[in-house]
């Protein structure tokens, strides 16, 4: 056990370094490339805090990123805030949404709680696009990071990262208090969970939050790294849509599923993008498809079983077929 | 012209029944929320499009063809694909659904190019008044006509027919239905072929009142989900209702607050009913 | 004084009346027995107790304060810890880990860490026995380990009350006696019980009083023998074979 | 012989349930197989009726090895199992419920018979035919669910914990609605926990434990042998 808790935290230290240094030694397309690839870990390993621990598949995440990134805008551009406390804004808004749309939607369960949360992010999205102060569908321009290009690059692969390892190391410290397994006994059984004394109206609200806080925060640096936003992109439930397909492809409930799913689903798309100009996103539908056929447990199932066989795929289905 | 507003929103409502009959069915029977009920829509605009451009067929007829076509297309991905995972957690074939829609937008988008077309029928813009304030487009009313065909020949299925009583049958009770002698994966995927059925006549019927484009599903299923939410699952009756009171609400609130705060107030209604009514309008408080 | 007492309470569902106007109480230290064919509306008084609806009149007291409309958790952190009929592990955790969220969220939880609600929990599993499945997951345990893992869930809670929701249905012969046994060791440890059972032999063997519930009302309270010939009860529950057998 | 199970193997993925069971029921005669919750009844139940497929061995019915046929051929072969918790369709009305019990022979028969003879059976459920199956009492579900059964015409009918669940007084009812049903010609396989309830109705027995068959032979000689009082019955 203290062997392989060590093993594990070498191993973390050691990717950690490795993905610190590596711009260091790469053009800035990779750069940019790295840090989206960050950008959707950190929003599929919140996610993963409410959906994945908690069970409550949030179809509306995206909401929160659209925040984080509206709050720093306005904040910047109408404002004249600095960047770092539009960050930090931009976080907390998110979280305190959260707690006031998760209150009355975290009573629901299951595909109602889904297509509520889909609901709430689209009738933010169509708000946005009608208010002044967002400037509707015309979009708001921020003010450029005064840095080096390379040293543009470098910050934002650099924020991104930072939120990151924040996310995982909250979840990682919550998943082993008390709160954590109040989290995951309401994954569980809610009912049972209230019996056995866990105030669930409370966890769920803190998880949603949570969840909220860093997607927030992937928001912000969104913003500013793009220096101009609109609420097509910002409130697209493709967004959401990805980092649920990036954590489930990747072991939903797991540490560090979230980041290989989003590493892995990245890749992929780019690599298909190269080859096939046209029609890349008709393979990704396909690798979607066979993903969820074949391995409904993600990845990170696989690595941990060590059953890579057709078996192993096979029993997936004869498990889950009629 | 309240009464203009309100029948603008019947008509419109009829066709935003008939998009959710199919998603409702489906949802209730199978519990999957089908994320590419837009898309199959798209499919059933796109045949009797490319049937009146290429064949000169009439939109109205080619009815029967995006039907057919989209209940076996439907058939087919029930039966060779989600029935493969169907007891696995909702969440998975909500994922698959959503596979399947990417996959289908983008041959989509492949095949026809991203480029908005429209059905240019000849009595298109024929219309007639009704009294002295209400005029009805006739291709609207025709439709709305059609969706009440439609959901009339659906509740027969579902009530009166062997297939009907298995599909219900499988709804409640799964090892039951197979205890009885109901065979499960053909009943899974005749439900399907009926849902994505009913959507390709949506689709039809969306062809001749709107343009179209391989990305118009999106936007479609959304719909879906709040009619379908506010009419609430299980009963014939909740999509009728639901579409109505989308189309109607959506007529009034463009008039009154513009039409892009449509949106904003179906989807705030949607919350809202969630919220107070989480078993829809025609079910039980809580 | 009672430790537990009901007083006239009543639920209605859409109209449809489940419990009318029941009351009792529960002494401290006794096992008191519920019993009554299914749809009586017994589990509808365990949700009513612990909270996962309140009555829709009458009130509940325990130990002088009234907990009617409370949220299962207040209640549940109250000292009153209850069992599922249908069991309700929580299946993807391990047996240990089960127990130890009775115990982290329980009457003390407040005062326990999670390390010492692992304590707990492992103090717990030896008390019912199940020390030795304790990491297995929860959805691999066969029908007698869940329901004991049921109770084991109840008592890491530190109640002072607890409320079996038939444990033993299910169970074979061998099986309900070593949960009587069991049940009366929890008794000896200080808990007042409430048990609802169909298993008859439970109840004789168990309980101090037994009050019996018909179509949603009380038709008999009082000691088990003078419960069990109870004429109304003998008609409306028992039946003739169950007296042929017990005479 | 009616039913021939052969060393039957079966489990769930790598968890074996049943190790080489071996049963038999005649034509017209009620067999009990008992047991407690966990002794593999209701896997062996789903590998009957075709919900399941066994690793190894044979089941055979009539003659004719059904082994690995699927449910809906069962049924119609003539064995229909009443599953455990009645599993009625909820929604659907009493006769709604035994309309589709008769769903493999629709279309080759009129039902209309059948319907009577149930409801002649169950003059209760005629007096709720068109109540929602979902509000019956549990006595009166467990009945309708039976009566689903029967609308099959089934030569073989397997009842899955019919008791769990109900007072005894409706017990004893449903007791004599089965010799009944019993005395016209269809064999029951009476799958039970209550072991003094099953074999004081039944004509042989089988005694089940962790998926292997312990002990059978006449159910009047079961009850009174001094293993099945001990363990079982609590004497």
């Amino acid at each position: 056990m203290k062997h392989n808790a060590l093993r594990s935290f070498f191993i973390c230290g050691l990717i950690l370094i490795g993905m610190a240094l590596f711009p260091l030694f790469t053009n800035n397309f990779i750069i940019r490339f790295g840090t989206d690839i960050l950008m959707f870990a950190i929003m599929a390993s919140a996610w993963n805090i409410i959906g994945g621990y908690t069970g409550y598949a949030s179809f509306g995440n995206v909401v929160f990123f659209g925040i984080g990134a509206y709050t720093t805008a306005v904040l910047m551009e109408k404002a004249g805030f600095g960047f770092a406390l539009a960050y930090a804004s931009s976080g907390l808004l998110a979280a305190v949404f959260a707690i006031l749309v998760g209150l009355p939607v975290l009573r629901l369960r299951g595909h109602y709680f889904a297509i509520a949360t889909l609901g709430v992010a689209e009738a933010m999205k169509a708000l946005v696009q009608n208010l002044e102060i967002t400037e509707g569908n015309s979009g708001i321009y921020l003010p450029m990071l005064d840095m080096s290009v390379r040293g543009q690059y470098y910050f934002f692969f650099y924020m991104m990262l930072a939120t990151l390892v924040a996310c995982l190391l909250t979840t990682y410290i919550l998943l082993n208090a008390k709160f954590g397994y109040s989290l995951i006994a309401i994954r569980e059984d809610e009912d049972a969970a209230n019996s056995v004394g866990i105030n669930t109206t409370y966890a769920k609200t803190m998880a949603f939050s949570l969840s909220a806080l860093f997607t927030g925060f992937a928001g912000s640096i969104y913003a500013y790294q793009q220096a101009f936003i609109k609420p097509e992109p910002a409130f697209t439930v493709h967004t959401t849509v990805k980092m649920i397909v990036m954590a489930v492809f990747g072991g939903m409930g797991k540490l560090f599923g979230p980041l290989l799913g989003a590493f892995s689903i990245e890749v992929i798309s780019e690599i298909l993008s190269d080859h096939f100009l046209v029609a890349h996103a008709l393979f990704f539908g396909t690798i979607v498809i066979l993903a969820i056929v074949f391995t409904p447990k993600g990845i990170m199932d696989i690595i941990t079983e060590r059953k890579l066989n057709v078996s192993y795929f096979l029993e997936n289905i004869r498990k889950h077929r009629v | 012209m309240l009464a203009q507003i309100v029948i603008n929103g019947i008509l419109k409502g009829g066709l935003y029944a008939l998009m959710a009959m199919g998603m409702s069915l489906i949802w209730g029977v199978m519990d999957i929320i089908n994320i590419a009920h837009g898309s199959f829509i798209m499919l059933g605009a796109f045949t009797t499009y490319w049937l009146f451009t290429l064949l000169g067929i009439d939109p109205f007829v080619s009815l029967i063809f995006s039907i057919s076509i989209l209940f076996v297309i439907g058939y087919g991905i029930q039966k060779y694909l989600i029935n493969l995972i169907i007891r696995a957690s909702a969440f998975i074939t909500l994922i698959l659904a959503f596979g399947i829609e990417i996959f289908i937008n983008n041959a989509a988008l492949v095949a026809w190019t991203a480029d908005v077309r429209k059905v240019k029928v000849a009595y298109g813009a024929s219309n007639f008044s009704l009294g002295d304030w209400v005029t009805i487009p006739t291709v609207r009313l025709l439709a709305f006509m059609l969706v009440i065909v439609i959901g009339t020949i659906f509740f027969f299925i579902l009530n009166r027919t062997d297939l009907g009583r298995s599909i219900r049958s499988t709804a409640q009770d799964l090892d039951a239905a197979q205890l009885v002698g109901v065979d499960v994966a053909r009943t899974y995927a005749l439900t399907f072929g009926l849902g994505v059925g009913a959507a390709g006549a949506a689709g039809t019927l969306w062809s001749i009142l709107f343009p179209i484009s391989p990305m118009m599903g999106g936007i479609l299923t959304l719909k879906s989900f709040v009619v379908v939410i506010i009419g609430g699952l299980g009963s014939m009756l909740g999509p009728i209702l639901g579409g109505l009171t989308l189309g109607v609400a959506e007529a009034m609130g463009s008039t009154w607050f513009g039409s892009t705060y449509e949106n904003l107030i179906s989807f705030t209604i949607l919350v809202l009913v969630l919220i107070l009514r989480p078993k829809g309008i025609l079910g039980g408080a809580d | 004084m009672a430790i537990l007492q009901a007083n006239r309470i009543s639920k209605h569902f859409d109209g449809l009346v489940a419990v009318n106007k029941v009351s009792f109480v529960l002494n401290p230290g006794e096992i008191l027995g519920l019993i009554g064919p299914n749809g009586a509306g017994k589990t509808t008084v365990v949700n009513m107790i612990a909270g996962v609806y309140p009555p829709t009149e009458g009130e509940i007291h325990f130990k002088g304060k009234p907990i009617h409309g409370l949220k299962p958790y207040r209640i549940g952190r109250m000292g009153i810890a209850r069992t599922f009929q249908v069991v309700k592990p929580f299946p993807g955790m391990t047996v240990k880990e089960n127990v130890a969220v009775g115990a982290m969220f329980g009457a003390r939880g407040k005062r326990r860490s999670a390390k010492e609600a692992m304590e707990k929990a492992e103090e717990v599993l030896e008390f019912v026995g199940l020390a030795d499945q304790k990491d297995r997951r929860a959805d691999q345990l066969g029908v007698a380990f869940r329901k004991r893992l049921e109770m084991a869930k109840a008592l890491a809670m530190s109640p002072d009350v607890v409320l079996f929701d038939e444990v033993m249905a299910g169970l074979n012969f061998g099986e309900i006696d070593q949960a009587v046994q069991m049940i009366q060791k929890i008794r000896h440890s200080g808990i007042t019980i409430l048990v609802i059972e169909h298993v008859m032999r439970a109840i004789k063997n168990l309980c101090d009083r037994v009050f019996v519930l018909h179509h949603g009302e009380k038709i008999a309270d009082g000691p088990v023998e003078e419960v069990l010939n109870d004429e109304n009860v003998i008609k409306a529950y028992l039946g003739k074979r169950f007296k042929e057998l017990t005479h | 012989m009616l039913l021939g199970i052969k060393e039957l193997d079966a489990g769930y993925g790598d968890v074996q349930v049943l190790w080489g069971l071996n049963l038999k029921v005649e034509e017209k005669q009620i067999v009990a197989l008992v047991g407690s919750n966990g002794a593999g009844k209701s896997t062996l139940l789903k590998v009957i009726s075709g919900l399941m497929r066994p690793y190894r061995g044979q089941i055979l019915f009539r003659g004719e090895d059904i082994t690995r046929t699927p449910p809906k051929e069962i049924v119609r072969k003539g064995i229909v199992h009443v599953p455990e918790g009645r599993r009625l369709f909820p929604q659907m009305t009493v006769e709604e419920n035994l309309v589709m019990g008769a769903f493999r022979r629709r279309k080759d028969k009129d039902i209309r018979p059948e319907l009577a003879r149930v409801y002649e059976l169950f003059p209760r459920l005629k007096e709720r035919r068109l109540q929602k199956a979902g509000s019956l009492s549990g006595g009166e579900q467990q009945m309708c669910a039976i009566a689903r059964g029967l609308m099959s015409d089934p030569r073989l009918l397997i009842i899955d914990e019919m008791s769990l669940g109900l007072a005894p007084v409706i017990v004893d009812d449903l007791v004599e609605i089965l010799k009944e049903i019993n005395s016209r010609g269809t064999a029951i396989l009476l799958v039970e926990q209550d072991v003094q309830l099953a074999l004081s109705n039944s004509h042989y027995g089988y005694v089940v434990a962790t998926g292997r068959l312990v002990m059978e032979g006449p159910s009047e000689e079961l009850l009174q042998s001094k293993e099945i009082k001990e363990a079982y019955l609590g004497m």
